[in-house]
This record gives C-alpha cells, structure tokens and sequence, in this order.
C-alpha cells in the first residue's frame, strides 16, 4: 500500500521520474511549439486568423493541449522541488501539493478554455 | 548518600575505558576532556592492535598484556577492527638470527606465532621486499583511535556517564575533592564535587597531579610517524628484530602509516620533528616495502607519547607498561592517576584501575568490561 | 624555511586575524595549533593528523577541506591570508568546531558495516577487511546546498552509506534501509550538484553512489 | 538565500545547478506570462494584431532570445540530469555540463540570428 501511497502523491521515485519523463517529452513539444509558432508562420507571428485556422487543426489543437497539459505538470514539479528544497514540514507540504494541484488545474483550465474561444 | 561521583580527566583510551568501566560498576561518572574525543596521544597512535609479539623478548609483561586484551577486543568490539594479523619478516641474517629467540618469547608470553614460507608471504603481500627471507604471522590487527575511544564513551555515556569534551581542568582542591573546570565554548568556569579524581591526562598527567600537589613521574617523549596516501598492505608489517625506529608499516583505510621514532621533548604543546627521524622511517620501512618511497606523503605527524619513567631510575629507564598511582600516597589523597600503556592494553589498564577506584570508594562490583559488547561509535555522547 | 601569514578564523562573533609562522611544509592544523597557543580559548577538532578519523573538517578559503593533510603552501592566497570557516549544515558549537553526531546518527540509521572487503581484486589467503572508505568528515553535507537548506534530507554521506550497504550488506537488510532513503527526503532530493564528489577526501564519490543506487532502483536487479 | 550564491571555488556541478534553478524559475514565471498574454486574443483580431505588431519591436525580440537560451540551458541539462539519474556518464558529468552549456549558446546564437533576420 505504501508503494501506491508514493505513487498517487508523486513523491520519491516516481517524482522523479515524472519529472524526467515529462522534461523528455517537453524538448519534444517545445521543440514543435517553437517551430510551429514562429518558424512556419510568416514574420515569426501569427495574426489572429493564422492562429485561429493554426488551432483548429485536430492534430495541432492535441499537440497543443498536450503541450499545456506537460508543462504545466513540470513547471508545478519543479517549484516544488525549490520549495521542498526549503525544508518544509509534512504539513506544508500537503498544503503545497493541494495548493500546486489547484494552480495547476486551473492553468490547464484556462488554456483550454482560452484555446476553444479562439477556435469558435 | 547516592553512588559515589567520580571525575575522570582525560578522554583518551585509557579515560574511555575507564570511564566504561567505572559505569558498569554503580559509581555516577564524569569526564572532563580539555580537547575533543582522542585530542592527545590516543589520536595519533600508529592504530596498530598489538598481538605483544614485538615485546615478546624485551617487555614479556607488556606481551601478554596485550594478546590478552587483544583477544578481548575482538569479542567487545568486534567490528571495530581490522583483523588481518600481521607478519614480522626477516630481510637479513642478522633478522634470521633473532628468530629463535623470537619465536621462543612468543611462546612464552601465549601469542600465536606461525613461520610461513618466504613465498606464501609474497603472495599474501605482493609488495612486500622480495629479498625476504622469512616470515612469522601473529594476531596483529588494526583499530582507528578515534572510534576506539568514541565506542568506549558512547557505552559509558548510555550507562549514564555525562562526557564533557572541550571542558579544561583549572585547579584541583583535592582535599574537598573539588575540581575547577572553564567550559571552553562559553568560557563558563564551574566548580565539580566527586568522591575521588582520576587522572588520565596522557602526556599531561604530570601537570594535572600537580595540580592537585601529587606527583607523577612521565618523561614526555614523542613519537613521528608519516602516512603514505597508498594501501600497501593489508597486514601489519614488522621487522624481525629488536623493536626500532620505522619498523612498522601498518594498513589504515586507504592509507599506510609508516612509523614509528622516539625522542624526549621540552614542551608537549608543540612539537617539532627532528627531520633524520623522517629519513630514518622512510629507510627503514623503505626495507619492508620498498615501493614506500614512490607514494605520495599524505600526512605527517608527531605525537606526544608518555612513557612511564621505571620509579627510582631517576628518569634513565622506562617502560611501555602501565601504572596506577594512589596520591594518598604522596599527600593527595582523592586523586589517583593512570599513566603509560598503549591503546591496546587500555581496556586491562581501566581494569585495574576501576579495581583500586572500587577498593576506596568501597563499591565491591566485579569488573565486567571482558565480556560487555561496546556500542557502535555513532551511538553518541552527548557532548 | 619558514611561512608566516594571516590566520583570519570566522568566530562567534566575528573575524579573528591571528599572525602565525609555521615551516614551509606544514599543514592547516599545525598552524591553528600554533594559533591555538596564542589563543586557548580557539576550538577546532582533531584527533589522528593522518586523514584516516575525519574529525578535523574546515572550510579553507570557501573549500571544504581536512586541516590535517591540506598543506598551508597550497592553499594560502598571493595575499597571505588563509580564511577558515567552520563546515556548513552541521550545529555549530564554537569557532570551527561541529557536532559530527547527526551526520553519525543518520549513517547509523542506514546501519552502514565500519568494515568492508579490503581489496577488490582476487588476493591470495583470506579475504581481507578493511575500514570503509568514508571516514564520516562531513566534508560533502558542507557542500551540498540541498542539504543547507533541507534538514529532514538524508544527507550525501548517509545515502552514499545507503548505496554500499546494498553493495555490500555484510549480513545488513538491504530492503529495509533502502526503503529508508528512497524517499523524497532521501535519494531523490539530490540534484545531481556533485559538489560532494569533489570535497570528498577519501574517494567515496557519494552522488556517484546515489545516483547508482538511482539506477538500481530505477531499471530492478540487474547486476 | 545567500548562500546559494557562495559559488567560490566550485565547479561545474555546481553552476550547472544553479543556471537550472535559475533557468526554471525563470520559465515558470515565462509560462504564466505567457498564457496572461494570450488572453488578448479574447479581443479579437483588433487587439491581437496591435499586440503582434508591437511583440516585433527588438526589444521583444531580444528577450525572446533570452527565452531560447534559458529553454536550452534548462533542457539541455535537465537531459543531462535524466542521464546522471539513470547511472550514466557520471564519469563525464562535468564535461556533460560544458557541452550543454555550449550547445545552448551556439543555438541561442543561431536562434537569434534567425529571428532578427525576418
């Protein structure tokens, strides 16, 4: 039990690993985001429209909410890990992972909501 | 009136082992130690386990002293030592000439001794000088000072011993059996009530029983030694012949310690090598294991080293055994002092000490640090 | 030949200079002996002077370092002036002298044997022991900035204890003192600085270790 | 906090873990700056528009540039951390370090040059 104890809270090994994985995959993603965004299009910016036909494409709208949904996921990891690096008590650190839930479900709320209002 | 409070001074081998000793007994005990644990001779003694061979001849008294407690380490401390026995070798005829007497001393004095062929040592320690000619294998073994003393005082410490390191002595009322010590970390001074003083201040036990108007005749010698940052050997290795400069080369860790010399010294504070005494180790251990000479020089250390003047030598003669004086004996009543021995024998010292301690306080409890195991070193003290 | 330079010892309650001339070849701790003897009141530990008991760690002009084989001449400044600081993320009890006991008390915990098998290689006879590597300085948890500003992490002694008591148990539950450190106060707090690797004095190479132990866990029982 | 910045006498190991955390924490605060100003285009292709024409001034660009850099740095090492994790190169773990931090500046160089030319 206390084996799956440290994998729902991410803790110890798997923490790590999560971070890994998703730094993996985010050199990907970044990698795609940055040509993507700035390379294929025109003088480097999209205007409105160009962002709006960009994300409408299934293919890039996945890629894109996979992309949010990862970085947010590490972004959050890696503060706590600076936090943790403090020195928190067992309390504060339970504080901290709700709280770093929360901030994190909102961010990838946010994104998604603000990404589906462009696409309509 | 509770059990009687003893103040041991000095927290080397032979305050360690006293001060587990005592505990185990019943007496409330407390040692104060100007420095840290080991600061003084114990610190920096060459970590050799003596099987007492090297004495057999000349000390046959301190040769069975120490096989017989280097038995007893091996049951109390068992993984606190390195235990690979060691081997006297023979270079040249003259060595080949002390064998006989050498192996018969042995005998005498209970040491295992074994003659094994030239060849098995080399390959047992394949950098030893081939030019060997033979080889005896006796029970030496290796201990680091530092946790030596750290297991003693730990145990003592769980049986109730407080450990005051960096806490020095400053004057000693020994009538009201009253010792004066200064917190060295708050610069506090205090006054401490005991039953009866022990002084085992190593090099320093003559200033200390002066301190309290006794005497305690030690001539102040010192010893040079130089670590080698190279594993030469997995053996204590001596020369087989009578005991000399830098005859001993023995393993520590990753290190070798090559030693050992002896000179009288003015002042124990600071002390400076002869610089033949470096050659003459390097010579002499270059012998045993010539590749001595092509290792870096890691460390090299001088360390203070008491030896017991023989009473009524008038300072000529002196022993490598050990001895236990009662001041009452020369107007100090309340203070007994222990000098001389080595790390090895400390346990059997603090034995016949804790006997006489016991004797005056009237606690009549046997002795059992032959057969309690010691605590790990990082049990800690307190202190 | 002589040295003479500027001894500046970080006390409780502040910068001390002490001016002291030592032989060309001495080391550290022969000159804060000699210090010592202007100033009784100066504290610092020291025990065997041959690197092998590690109770004589110090910071040296910012390095963690061993006062008893680090020579003056390699390490004084142009400018003569040695600074010495006491080691980091261990209770101060006084100018440059530490409380060792809860770097002890944590290699304890993980029940790290004193002894190991001496030499690696086949030798002829019995196998022979020897003292661990690690002589418990202190030096690496000096240097580790994870363990300056966490106090609950194991620590890069204790967890690189962790890591040989699982190469060689020497009759040790290796489960159980894994379970110990693979935790995120244990294996994975370290942030691969390696910092301890570089202080440390008797070749250890605790996050070398640690990040052994790492794969261990990570990829199962492969060697 | 000081202490985090007592880097005498250290080596590689220990600026590769300080340009890190700085590098993340940068990020971090890049990733929410980011998405703050996404929201403009809830305004449509008006506020958009004005506000792409303005990300094109050099400034913008510059710090973009920064950006690149902190992006390679962080992910660079952050392999070389996954590596050193897994029990390898902890021989080279250093020279690892260098060669991140070349690799990032040649890129960032390269990335530079690519986004002043357009």
């Amino acid at each position: 039990m206390e084996q799956m104890e440290q994998i729902k809270m991410g803790s110890g090994r798997w923490g790590w690993l999560l971070q890994a994985v998703s730094g993996i995959l985010l050199v990907v993603l970044v990698g795609l985001h940055w040509v993507a965004q700035h390379f294929l299009a025109a003088g480097g910016l999209r205007t409105y429209a160009d962002v709006a036909a960009y994300l409408r494409q299934p293919v890039i709208f996945g890629l894109e909410t996979a992309f949010l949904i990862v970085v947010t996921t590490h972004a959050l990891l890696g503060v706590r890990a600076i936090l943790l690096d403090l020195g928190l008590g067992p309390r504060a650190d339970h504080v901290l992972r709700w709280a770093l839930a929360l901030v994190g479900a909102a961010t990838v709320g946010y994104g998604l909501d603000l990404t589906l209002a462009v696409i309509r | 009136m509770g059990a009687p409070h003893v103040i041991v001074i000095g927290a080397g081998s032979t305050g360690a082992a006293i001060a587990h000793d005592l505990a185990l007994r019943g007496p409330r005990v407390t040692v104060v130690e100007r420095g840290g644990v080991a600061s003084g001779t114990t610190g920096h003694n060459q970590a050799q386990l003596h099987s007492g061979a090297r004495y057999a001849v000349n000390d046959p008294e301190s040769a069975r002293e120490c096989i017989e407690e280097n038995m007893l380490l091996r049951k109390i401390m068992p993984e606190g030592l390195e235990l690979n026995d060691g081997l006297f070798v023979a270079l040249t005829e003259e060595h080949l000439a002390y064998r006989p007497a050498f192996l018969e001393a042995c005998a005498r004095c209970g040491i295992p001794a074994r003659e094994i062929p030239a060849a098995r040592a080399l390959e047992l320690e394949p950098r030893l000088n081939p030019r060997l000619l033979a080889a005896i294998q006796i029970p030496d073994g290796v201990f680091d000072p530092y946790r030596f003393c750290l297991s003693f005082l730990a145990t003592a410490h769980q049986n109730g011993a407080r450990i005051l390191t960096f806490t020095e002595v400053i004057g000693i009322d020994v009538s009201r059996r009253v010792v004066r010590v200064r917190d060295r970390r708050s610069g506090q001074t205090g006054a401490l009530e005991a039953d009866l003083i022990v002084n085992a201040a190593g090099p320093w036990a003559g200033k200390v029983a002066a301190l309290a108007g006794g005497r305690v005749e030690v001539e102040p010698s010192a010893g040079a030694m130089v670590t080698v940052g190279a594993r030469m050997c997995h053996r204590v290795i001596n020369l087989l012949a009578p005991p000399g400069d830098g005859d001993i080369i023995v393993p520590q860790r990753q290190t070798s310690i090559l030693g050992t010399t002896s000179w009288t010294v003015a002042d124990l504070d600071h002390i400076t090598i002869p610089p033949h005494h470096l050659e003459q180790i390097f010579a002499v251990a270059g012998q045993l294991i010539p590749d001595v000479h092509r290792a870096p020089v890691r460390g090299v250390m001088a360390a203070a080293r008491p030896l017991l003047v023989v009473p009524g030598s008038g300072g000529r003669a002196t022993t490598r055994g050990f001895a236990c004086y009662d001041h009452a004996r020369d107007g100090a009543d309340g203070l007994v002092s222990m000098v001389g021995g080595k790390t090895t024998t400390a346990r059997g010292m603090a034995e016949k000490l804790s006997d006489m301690v016991c004797a005056k306080l009237g606690v009549n409890v046997e002795c059992r640090t032959r057969t309690e195991r010691l605590l790990s070193y990082r049990a800690g003290m307190g202190a | 030949m002589n040295l003479t330079f500027t001894l500046r010892i970080r006390r409780p309650q502040g910068w001390a200079d002490f001016t002291v001339t030592v032989p060309d070849d001495a080391y550290v701790l022969d000159a804060l002996e000699a210090a010592e003897r202007h100033d009784p009141t100066l504290l610092f530990r020291h025990a065997c002077h041959h690197a092998s008991c590690g109770s004589c760690g110090l910071r040296v002009n910012g390095r963690e370092r061993l006062g008893c084989v680090t020579r003056v001449a390699e390490v004084a400044s142009r400018g003569r002036v040695l600074k010495l600081e006491p080691l980091r993320n261990l209770p101060r009890l006084g100018d440059l002298l530490v409380d060792h006991q809860p770097l002890f008390s944590r290699i304890d915990a993980v029940d790290l044997p004193p002894i190991r098998a001496a030499a690696s290689e086949a030798v002829a006879g019995p196998q022979p022991t020897r003292f661990e590597n690690c002589i418990e300085c202190g030096l690496c948890v000096s240097a580790c900035p994870v363990a300056g500003s966490d106090s609950s992490y194991w620590g890069p002694a204790a967890l690189a204890a962790a890591a040989r008591v699982a190469a060689e148990p020497r009759g040790r539950d290796v489960a159980s003192v894994l379970k110990l450190v693979d935790d995120e106060h244990g294996l994975w707090r370290c942030h691969g600085v390696f910092e301890c690797t570089e202080v440390c004095p008797a070749d250890v190479d605790p996050a070398g270790l640690i990040m052994g132990l790492r794969q261990r866990l990570l990829e199962g029982e492969r060697q | 906090m000081k202490r985090w910045f007592d880097l005498r006498r250290r080596s590689a190991g220990l600026w590769a873990f300080r340009l890190h955390r700085l590098s993340g924490i940068g990020l971090v605060l890049y990733l929410y700056l980011h998405l703050a100003v996404l929201n403009q285009l809830r305004g449509g292709p008006g506020r958009w528009d004005a506000f792409v024409a303005l990300a094109r001034s050099p400034l913008f660009l510059a710090l973009d540039v920064i950006l690149l850099g902190g992006v390679l740095i962080h992910g660079l090492n952050g392999l070389r951390l996954t590596l050193l994790g897994f029990g390898r190169g902890l021989r080279w773990q250093k020279q690892l370090f260098w060669v991140a931090l070349t690799l990032s500046v040649v890129l960032m160089g390269w990335g530079a040059v690519a986004m002043f030319r357009r």
